[in-house]
């Protein structure tokens, strides 16, 4: 057991996969000789060397599309976009190559891909450097959308998500890239498609993923101090939605808010809010809430942190279900 | 009006490239070459072969459409010396990774004629196992399967396989950032890819003087390789030279440019409208440049063609088209709830719900 | 008063947008000679000369960033893509760039620029040609989305969007084009942000935009016959949402259901049936329904229409509400 | 090591470009263009001086990153001489678009250094209007400035104005397909755009080679312009180089690329460890370029340099750098309500409304 950080955790599990797993193959751009801008491809061309890891010119498209045709040759690819933003000149290669390839080829082709994508804010960045692009990839039929909130979610989901057949946008929280944890690694595989009860409560659910998980847990920490018991359900998978873990757990509490830093507008929040009270129109206690960004452009770092979710913003929604 | 290749033929700037020696400033294989290369007769009756199929098969293709039976067809007239020289340059180990328009090609690589057809029939979005034939999917998105071709093709380096990728596509495809990207990547990793443009002059309504600026070939030499104009309308220049680029792309002298200047005879598609943009005097100078005149001229020249064998490829081709067509009517139209299986090779369970419920509405008595 | 076409209406929107405002520009693959693909510039380059209307190159991405150049220079862009997935080369320069560009100049530069995009399906093409891209602009602060039913709609609503100083997301359903209205022209402008009540009822709402407010009013009418009363709302404005007009509607008939092409996962229908049954949790009679696509990729044209929303399946959904 | 432009100069290709001529094998401005462009002293007294000023800039804009009062910087040095050179030769009634790395260019254009420091610090992603100093924002999604630049000319080619458009980007930028796709817009356009890449030799970690297949100022052949590779550390080269391009463009001659071979001494940002991807051993050669030094070299030959000027220059450029500290410390920050302002030149009610909620929720005391 160590205490290792979300980066490291990542850094292991390619470093794994690509000593378990002679076809797969990480490059992107810096991935190489500088171990990627986050430093979580360290060392790892050193070890695998040139052929596996490997730079690419500055066109994110490219990188995508090489994906595409890695892939039809029987590689295993993890491409990185350097960040959010960035992955949007790659945005027609992945929506209408990379998601619909197996379709195209009415199966032969298995589009056996990652697109890791360091995401959301909080990091005092420049512009681009801190988007939540997770609606624009999980409306896209024929990609999995997954994203891990602790070093060993983001171990097991990448293992997983490295060897599942089909093609996977990996997000990762880019702010909770230092955290740590104690971890046994290697740490075992999880589902792509099942969220976790990550604290469990009876007075109501919080919904988060990624970046928000830590926010939510704070907010339900600081609930108990005043009596009320929420439970925290991490998503781990945007796409497919795991609904039964969710439903299960509002069932139970009978309120939900969720929690994420995009924009509330079009935000994942709207397809879990509108699910949970369809299917439970007659259980819930209070409509379910959500907390996230406004519907601007993402603001200057010097004043990000009143648009994102923190614990008292969620507080304030969990009151507005309690006190419905 | 018709564009002779002119003065700066590309090969001016690549000295040193011998395959551009081939060409003369005209972009025809020179008599030198075509000795050197020894091209046998047999070859050069099967390249004309398989144009007049294809003719003939593009002609069906356009009957179909017109009683109805597809939803779309794209005539390939014209590009007949492009597609089948350069899809029969390919050794057999090599691949394809074909644009939109490329149906010969298809047909060279021995996918059945009716069963590419039910791609246009909008039965499928893609009517081959790309395994089975070394040929990729049609691909609509302009220009996006060009870095395909080089991501493929760095595979192909990366296992230290001698295998060549041959990628077309139009000339209004290099407009796009895609072909620019891809053509840096194979640069930077030279990797073994033929890029075939076949410019035919349009992109639906666009001419080439307000598509390119410059022209495609010189483009190649600002990717640090080489990049040759050739006649696309004779069929024997474009296998000569694209079997040389090949060649020399499965040597690790990686990649190499090849525009094959031909033209497009028919409407952009069967939805397009040409007399909106273009007139017979536009198109007649190059129908003098028919590629199956030329080929029959070539053969002719060599003692090469009778009129039996004329003859007995019309038959074929006849043929070929009558069995096209049966094999496409009688192509089942897929379940629906085949777009589901198709997804995904592993999907997720709330995949397979879904797809239960959508097959159970639609057949309401089937639902358990 | 003439009867016209969608087409024609937007032909002639962009035709007296051309006269009225010297800084108006159409330019995308094919307007200039060709008119278009469907026609809707027929006319406009021999009118106004190939420096107002003009052909580009095949490079969406650029054709989105020229107007960005062009806005700044004080011209009024109006760019068609064209057709639906053929906007996603584009994405980029539309989401980090034109979205952006009035905030990343503090609101010196205004981006009074039209991006025209025929979207939706039901007319038999080939891949790529029968998308529902709505989600992924809408999601995008700093745009506004409409998109017309009729040819009144069609011309009041692209007038407005040309003389409008943001950059206004302009989608065409275009299997509409050949719809047909009595029209007496020009038209009044519309609104940018305001849904139409396009049939008044009491028993439930159908809320429709684009291509399938024709099918919400087929059900509508079929329901009739049964005795059912149903209003229809026809949004027009996708982003923003008008809320005022589909809570009002809603609070009146106690029952909505939400028609899309686009898939059912995080269409506009998840933010629209979130928000209702948030704001009208007491007042609704039944959940929220949604009537879209599956989660898969656009299917071949043969089993298209198995996919997409008809008046059946429509009434199916209102029938869930009313009988819930 | 260092590139020294080699045999196969960009202008080899383009006999017929005037401006190729003006520079020898190793890019740098001959004797001869030199006379001819006639130069005064004092305008390269001035180039100097804001050299100088930017080092000076520069190096305050490490020690307040060093400090925490910047969250980034992003350092220009070894870039001075192609910004300044280029940001100079441009008419005040041109326009440029900056990349990120730009800062002299905008100082050049009038930028206040502490106002333009703002963006540094996280208070604004646009410090300056536009209109008032004919600069675009500085953009950070690689590449996508330049079809803005294309746009914006073709723009000013419609209005019948003469005005030229300067876009600056670095060699990474090129690999890009908004690249290309502008650069073959402002061939088909004839767009009066001065391309000018500050090729650096990396991008972040990436080294050159590893970037560009080809050379950059090749790829211009292909879009049917010409482009020139030049000494970019050498800021008469430059100021004339482009000065002459600028000149072309404005006189409807159309587009042209401008490759300023330069280097990045420091690191890419302050987040940037370079240690990890080059050497000291890589750095030193190009220190022998430095641009200041060499400006200094050419003001002595013409013994237009003294010791007083340069504690003159040396004395404003300290001043600056502390006038630059004190007005980004005052600077406010904005109100968060501000954010919406932004969005939109006409706003939506509704967006409004959720401005007016969002505010109240921080204030809880505004709200009425
Ligand atoms: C990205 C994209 N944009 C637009 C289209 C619509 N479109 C289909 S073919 C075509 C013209 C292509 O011309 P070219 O590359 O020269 O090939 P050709 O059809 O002439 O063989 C256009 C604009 C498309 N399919 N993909
Ligand atoms: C589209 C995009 N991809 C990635 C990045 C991250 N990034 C910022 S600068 C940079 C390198 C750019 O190199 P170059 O164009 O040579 O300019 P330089 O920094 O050397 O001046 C990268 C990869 C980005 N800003 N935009
Ligand atoms: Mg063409
Ligand atoms: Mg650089």
């Amino acid at each position: 057991m160590t205490t290792i950080t979300m980066g490291k955790a990542l850094n292991e599990a390619l470093r794994d996969a690509l000593r378990d797993d002679p076809r797969v193959l990480v490059y992107g751009e810096d991935v190489g000789r500088l171990g990627g801008v986050f430093r979580v491809t360290d060392g790892l061309r050193a070890e695998f060397g040139e052929e596996r890891v490997f730079d690419t010119p500055l066109a994110e498209s490219t990188i995508a599309a090489i994906a595409v045709g890695l892939a039809i040759k029987g590689f295993h690819p993890v491409a990185e976009m350097q960040f959010d933003a960035f992955s949007y000149p790659a945005f027609n290669q992945i929506t209408s190559n990379l998601a619909k390839y197996h379709t195209r080829t009415q199966g032969a082709c298995n589009m056996q891909a990652v697109i890791r994508i360091p995401y959301g804010g909080n990091i005092g960045a420049v512009e681009h450097h801190s988007e939540s692009p997770e609606t624009y990839y999980v409306h896209t039929a024929g990609l999995k959308v997954v994203t891990p909130s602790t070093p060993a979610d983001a171990y097991g989901l990448l293992r997983a998500a490295i060897a599942d057949p089909d093609p996977v946008i990996f997000l990762e929280p880019k702010a909770r890239y230092w955290s740590r944890q104690d971890l046994d690694l290697p740490a075992p595989p999880l589902p792509l498609d099942r969220a976790q009860i990550v604290r469990p409560g009876t007075d109501g659910t919080i919904i988060a993923y990624g970046p928000t998980v830590q926010v939510a847990l704070a907010a339900a920490e600081a609930a108990e101090a005043e009596g009320a018991s929420l439970e925290v359900v991490d998503l781990r998978s945007l796409s497919p939605l795991d609904l039964d873990t969710l439903s299960a757990s509002v069932r139970k509490t009978k309120r939900a808010v969720v929690v994420h830093e995009a924009p509330v507008f079009m935000g994942i929040g709207a397809e879990i809010a509108a699910r949970l009270m369809h299917d439970l129109f007659d259980v819930l206690a209070a409509p379910v809430e959500r907390v996230g960004s406004a519907t601007v452009p993402y603001p200057p770092a010097r004043v990000e942190k009143l648009f994102l979710p923190d614990a008292d913003r969620v507080l304030e929604a969990v009151d507005r279900t309690r006190q419905y | 009006m018709v564009d002779t290749l002119g003065a700066r033929a590309a090969h001016d700037s690549h000295p040193a490239d011998p395959i551009a020696a081939m060409v003369n400033a005209d972009g025809l294989l020179t008599a030198e070459a075509e000795r050197a290369a020894n091209i046998s007769d047999d070859v050069l009756r099967d390249l004309y072969r398989r144009m007049a199929i294809c003719r003939r098969l593009d002609q069906e293709g356009l009957n179909l459409q017109r009683q109805g039976e597809l939803g779309l067809w794209g005539p390939i007239a014209g590009h007949e010396a492009a597609q089948v020289g350069a899809a029969m340059a390919m050794a057999e180990t090599d691949w394809i990774f074909p644009y939109y328009r490329d149906f010969a090609m298809t047909i060279c690589r021995g996918v059945d004629p009716g069963i590419a057809m039910t791609w246009f029939r909008g039965l499928t979005h893609g009517a081959w196992n790309p395994y089975e034939h070394r040929l990729g999917p049609l691909i609509i998105s302009v220009g996006t399967q060009v870095p395909h071709a080089v991501g493929f093709a760095i595979g192909c380096k990366l296992d230290h396989e001698p295998t060549a990728v041959l990628v077309g596509f139009g000339e209004g495809s290099t407009s796009t950032g895609d072909w620019h990207e891809a053509m840096n990547f194979a640069g930077v990793f030279k990797a073994p890819v033929v890029f075939l443009c076949e410019n035919n002059q349009w992109a639906i309504s666009v001419p080439m003087r307000e598509q390119v600026a410059g022209r495609v070939a010189d483009r190649a030499a600002g990717y640090g390789f080489p990049g040759l104009r050739i006649d696309g309308s004779d069929v024997l220049t474009v296998y000569t030279v694209v079997r040389a680029a090949a060649d020399r792309a499965r040597h690790g002298e990686g990649p190499y440019l090849v525009e094959a200047l031909t033209y497009r005879f028919q409407a952009h598609t069967t939805s397009d409208d040409p007399t909106r943009y273009r007139t017979d005097a536009d198109v007649e100078p190059w129908r003098a440049k028919d590629s199956i005149a030329r080929a029959t001229a070539r053969l002719r020249d060599r003692g090469a063609f009778s009129d039996d064998f004329e003859r007995a490829v019309a038959a074929e081709a006849e043929e070929t088209a009558l069995a096209m067509r049966a094999t496409l009517l009688s192509a089942a139209t897929p379940h629906p709830g085949q777009a589901f299986d198709l997804v995904f090779a592993n999907p997720p369970a709330s995949l397979l719900r879904e797809q239960a419920e959508f097959v159970a509405e639609l057949e309401p008595g089937s639902a358990e």
